[in-house]
């Protein structure tokens, strides 16, 4: 066991991977030489050479092209995208051929490619440094789409979706690469240290893909959250002083609808929080689900609290970005329903 | 406000109801250019992007040091592969006239490409054809009847149903799925040839575009890619002067070959006659020699004729002239290929019409046979639980719930 | 007044506005000489011009760009995505540029385009002919997206999208193209001559952006629905002999919350029909908001009919789209409900 | 697996701890190519886009056809807005260094690129730029406060506080908005200059992306484009060597020099000394006129050197020699042009003193006066409200909504 970051947990599992199975190849802008712009896979070119860890031109569509070629082949790559803002000149690559390509070859191709990007505002990045584009990709079928939230997770499900033989895209949300972040950006930074899952095995182990993990057991109400909020939704339920379960969705897609249900069919009230825009976002899914399996213990319309319906401002960071005030508000309002 | 506008659009030569003209097309005398040395370096040869590789010439003699000096058995193989995916390609259109199918694409003028190619490869080369490569199918041996039954979505279909007719696949038989979306397979390609430069192998990708389709950005990721990594790969633009209803001027072939795209990253391009089959021959064969031997990878333009219309959803009479394929300049392949034989002492006219009967049998046997795994209209029928499958390699509880709704529902 | 079928209508729509406004410009693959591959622009060329009705190279991403350019100087481009199924090579500039562009620039820059693009299936087109991505573009704030279910709305509509100043991604449902679809492959087609909305004035007119239409009025429950799956709810509901209150949303983004909301109030029960994948699909936003408004007037849960979450499969093209029997199935499961 | 891998890896030819060494530069003499006619085909000019452009020789004299004989009062004008441009960047990373601002991005180094190319256009032409061509606003006299209360995102930020310092744009001046997405500007330059030339108008538009970016699609549609519609427009490939911590090579730089892409599509490729105001001056000059008077598009690619970080968030030592720059063969763009006016006697190091001075002060007091408006830490601040206004033309329902819930919240 150590303490590490996330930055350093993800690095663990791709020299886990590296080291492990010989088939595993990274490709990415500056993820060789220079270990990559937030130094995720620092290190691992020096190690594994840079025939394994492989600077890329700057074409995301040809990383993520490369990349499932190669996996066709029988390598097994992790494909870098230097921020979820720029995965979509990657698009047609990711929707149309990586998700679909086992389904139209009816299983005789297929490609593991593990597309890393880290996602999410909070570091004054303006609007092309803090997208949070997963709920577009939960839409396309044959895609499995992951985030976690801390080192532990950030590690073990990271191993599990090199592993898979699905494509995945992983979304990292930056943010809390260094620290969990309450929401409060006034606050000194904390580091992961002190934080449970700041605690990592230094080798191999795995955390199943598809299974949502309940963070904080509780009985007046439901958190469905991931990513960044899991940590602003736990600052806030404490301020409230309300007795929230906490549930980190960790596996977007497939999703768990499982633990989610049983855990609004017991507390009856349901919130739902992510940092991505409202509409059409990926709580639309979750709310969308939850009502049509927990309509009958429902006593309170479901809330979602996201970031606002506009590009993220560079300025209003801290506006747009949705904090613990608005989580405590919009807890407010559940719990005073009817 | 358009009065005075300046924009230049490009015009094909001839529209319905004109004459047909190439007069646009420069060409090179058969057996005019020299072959150099796989190693050569890019620099030295680019004039092979904009010259054309020829071998045959106008009294089918084979002519020139690109003659890649077949045996007279392996020329009979490559027109039988032609003539077979000619036939083929003829009775499934007729096929999709009489409504058994959904959809067809034929290859029609543009059999060399696909079946020299084909050829000059080793089987465990990988293919990432386009849409238009069923040649390759019949160069590796592919039995008719699971194309056929691709076609039809029938209990036989290599693709479970999820596919149009002719988006084939064969996975031990080394070629790749086809997409819908154009030019994706190609940085695929790179890619794959990537992955086998990395594990020290020496197979080699080969990758298939039209010339509308190199407008399209995964044309640039590949050549960008294969250029910085020096990719053991073969991309090539089988340049048929159509992309549906737009002339090749549409993709910038108006004002430069497309092969020169390639000395523009630092790969060479050969531009090649693509209904010349030994030609063919002779460029994919230095192309793959180079790439085997570390020299990376090349563009090769293959200048051919879409002698048919785009699909069986075109008509292409609406905006080229009728007559145009036979006014093409560089002829037919399989009829070139035929004369060279001819030429040579090692066919006849009768020879050739029998083995016309012949493929014409083998094709009807097939179809033949085809039916009886089911069609449009008539069972067996492939399982509905199908559709579930293979979306992710295990079928997830939403598809799961999914699956028994379905099943419910059709109770 | 003339009878038109919806390429009619689309074709006489982008006449009307090549005619009104010289700054009109149409831009895509095979629009020009050729007239579309669906014939939507059929004899504009002739008309018009080949410097107004431009055929592209094949690059969905160079055709939504210099159609951006040419908004920023001045024009107002329509751009032709041959299938929506080949709209995410322009991803990229959709999302990052053209949604964007108004924004970034505190509204001192813009560009007014409208692009115009075939969706969804029943029409064997297999996986790469079929798709109805509408969802993913209502996630993008900066954009509209609107799809029509008829002639008269097509023409009305589309004129609205062009001499709207914000970007636009307009779906046609290509199945309804030539008449009015029900569900039923088997019955023989209907042209649009037999239905009302095939009466189309000749000249300019236009249908207000954001605004749904209730195309049948009823009382036992609401069906939200939109393209296709409107003739397919309404045959559905008729069939099934129940008094639906039925809503063609017809602009999806920004949407009219309020008629859905006020219909739902009334009816008590809600069914939203669409053809797209069901996961995170744009029933997700509409059911979130519904549960969220429409909470306490609520006697069951939300239902979701759509397309399986696969890709849409050539030879189960019927078992996949959600024909009538899938609608009937989810309205007397809510009917019955409790 | 890969004991034996045979991938091709391009390496820098130095890394941290070892010499610079700029032993792959291909770079012709001052003077030493023809300047063809402005109507030559881009088939008799392909050397151009290997060859290099150069005016000022190594004594300083400007020699050779491509000599833009501008007078000496402009030279000294394209001098201050070079240094303008200089002592504007590195105040404003001092500024972000005293974390006042968030981010910059220093043009160290290029400033000719911008500098030249924007006095050789007319104002009314459009440029579509990249993050490093803010000599563009000094050359069209931007009020240099309007660029630093941008950078502050305070009450007087052209952008309303959206976008990243540096995110500059300016409809007035002619100057598109950039885009934190690399390379999206160069197809839409294209359109606006198709655009233009649809209404008749001989404005020519310019556009500006780095090396590492011509592998995105973004570049091939804009080069495609052009070509295809032989669209009024420039097209910019800044060469400074690095993209981040990846040398050119990533980008297919190794094999062939960036400026072949154009003739590759039929455009013509001009392969220019970036550090040399006065060839790119008339490099430019040559392509506006062409583009003017109907020949279409140019792609100009300027060798030059990135002296500074990639960013304020970037730290070079990690991965090239900490002397690089000063080892660069073209030298630097001021101190060249400062010599060359020396040299013809219409400078002084005196002079060249008290301009550097004079310039310190202007953007000293520039800044005084940006942070009257409000600053990352103390007011005024910019209205919550706006960040709702400009996602589309009106504010629509749920937006006025959001605006209120924010409202209430703030209270
Ligand atoms: C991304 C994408 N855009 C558009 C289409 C529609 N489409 C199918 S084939 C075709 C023309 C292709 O022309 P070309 O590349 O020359 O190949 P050819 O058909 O001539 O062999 C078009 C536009 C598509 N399939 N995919
Ligand atoms: C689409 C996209 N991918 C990646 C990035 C991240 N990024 C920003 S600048 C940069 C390097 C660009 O290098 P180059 O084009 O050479 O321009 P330079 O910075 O040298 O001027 C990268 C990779 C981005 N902004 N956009
Ligand atoms: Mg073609
Ligand atoms: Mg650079």
């Amino acid at each position: 066991m150590a303490q590490m970051n996330m930055i350093q947990a993800l690095n663990s599992a791709m020299d886990v991977m590296l080291d492990r199975d010989r088939s595993v190849v990274i490709i990415g802008e500056d993820v060789g030489y220079f270990g990559g712009v937030f130094r995720c896979t620092d290190g691992l070119q020096r190690k594994y050479g840079e025939h394994r860890v492989i600077d890329a031109p700057i074409a995301e569509g040809g990383i993520v092209a490369t990349a499932i070629g190669m996996g066709v082949n029988g390598l097994r790559p992790i494909a870098e995208i230097q921020f979820a803002d720029y995965i979509y000149p990657g698009f047609d690559q990711i929707v149309s051929e990586l998700a679909r390509l086992r389904y139209r070859s009816a299983g005789d191709f297929w490609s593991p490619v593990t597309i890393r990007t880290p996602c999410g505002g909070g570091i004054r990045g303006g609007q092309t440094h803090s997208q949070s584009p997963e709920g577009i990709f939960t839409h396309v079928s044959g895609l499995r789409v992951v985030m976690p939230s801390n080192p532990y997770d950030a590690k073990g499900l990271l191993i599990s979706c090199i592993e898979s033989d699905d494509p995945v895209v992983f979304f990292e949300p930056k943010r809390i690469y260094n620290g969990p972040f309450d929401g409060d950006p006034d606050k000194p930074a904390i580091p992961w240290s002190t934080h449970a899952k700041g605690e990592v095995p230094d080798g191999h182990y795995t955390i199943p893909l598809g299974l949502a993990e309940i963070v904080e057991t509780g009985s007046e109400i439901t958190i469905i959250t991931y990513g960044t909020m899991v940590h602003v939704s736990q600052a806030a339920a404490k301020t409230a002083g309300i007795d929230a379960e906490i549930i980190d969705v960790r596996s977007l897609a497939p999703l768990d609808v499982d633990t989610l249900v049983a855990s609004v069919k017991k507390t009856g009230r349901c919130l739902i929080v992510h940092e991505a825009t409202r509409f059409s976002g990926f709580g639309a899914e979750l709310a969308a689900t939850i009502q049509e399996e927990c309509f009958w213990n429902l006593e309170a319309p479901i809330g979602r609290v996201a970031g606002w319906d506009t590009p993220y401002p560079h300025a209003f960071e801290w506006e747009y970005f949705p904090g613990q005030k608005r989580v405590i508000a919009a807890l407010s309002n559940i719990m005073e329903a009817k | 406000m358009t009065r005075g506008s300046r924009l230049h659009i490009p015009h094909p030569p001839a529209r319905p109801g004109e004459e047909p003209d190439f007069s646009y097309l420069e060409t090179s005398p058969a057996g005019a250019i020299a072959r150099p040395d796989i190693n050569a370096k890019t620099a030295d040869i680019e004039h092979l992007a904009v010259e054309l590789i020829r071998v045959l010439d106008d009294d089918h003699n084979a002519v020139g040091p690109w003659d890649p000096r077949l045996d007279p058995g392996e020329l009979q193989i490559g027109l039988r592969h032609m003539l077979l995916t000619r036939i083929f390609d003829a009775r499934m259109q007729r096929i999709q006239r009489q409504g058994k199918i959904t959809f067809y694409m034929q290859s029609t003028g543009e059999e060399a490409v696909s079946v020299a190619q084909g050829m000059a490869l080793r089987p465990s080369d990988m293919c990432f054809p386009s849409y238009r490569n069923q040649g390759l199918y019949m160069v590796r041996g592919r039995n008719l009847v699971d194309l056929m039954c691709q076609c039809l979505s029938n209990t036989r279909d290599m693709c479970k149903g999820r596919q149009l007719p002719i988006m084939y696949h064969w996975a031990e038989g080394n070629i790749f799925s086809i997409s819908g979306n154009l030019g994706t397979q190609f940085p695929q390609a790179v890619g794959w040839a990537m992955a086998a430069a990395i594990k020290g192998e020496d197979h080699i990708a080969a990758s298939w575009i039209g010339d509308g389709t190199t407008a399209e950005a995964d044309f640039h990721y590949a050549i960008t890619f294969a250029s910085v990594y020096r990719a053991p790969v073969i991309l090539n633009v089988v340049n048929n002067q159509w992309a549906i209803s737009t002339f090749q001027g549409f993709a910038g072939g108006e004002k430069r070959p497309f092969a020169a795209r390639g000395p523009g990253v630092g790969i060479p391009g050969l531009r090649v006659d693509g209904n010349d089959f030994l030609a063919v021959h002779a460029a994919t064969q230095w192309a793959a020699e180079r790439a085997r031997r570390g020299g990376g990878a090349t563009l090769i333009e293959h200048v051919t004729y879409r002698q048919a219309a785009h699909s069986t959803s075109d008509d292409p009479s609406r905006y080229r002239p009728k007559n145009d394929a036979a006014a093409w300049p560089l002829g037919d392949p399989v009829e070139r290929l035929k004369d060279h034989l001819i030429k040579i002492g090692e066919w006849s006219e009768d020879r050739h019409e029998a083995l016309i009967k012949e493929l014409e049998h083998v094709v009807q046997a097939a179809w033949k046979e085809s039916n009886k795994y089911g069609t449009l209209t008539e069972g067996p029928w492939l399982d509905n639980d199908l559709m579930f499958d293979d979306v992710l390699k295990e079928l997830p509880p939403h598809l799961e719930k999914q699956r028994a709704e379905l099943r419910a529902l059709e109770e």
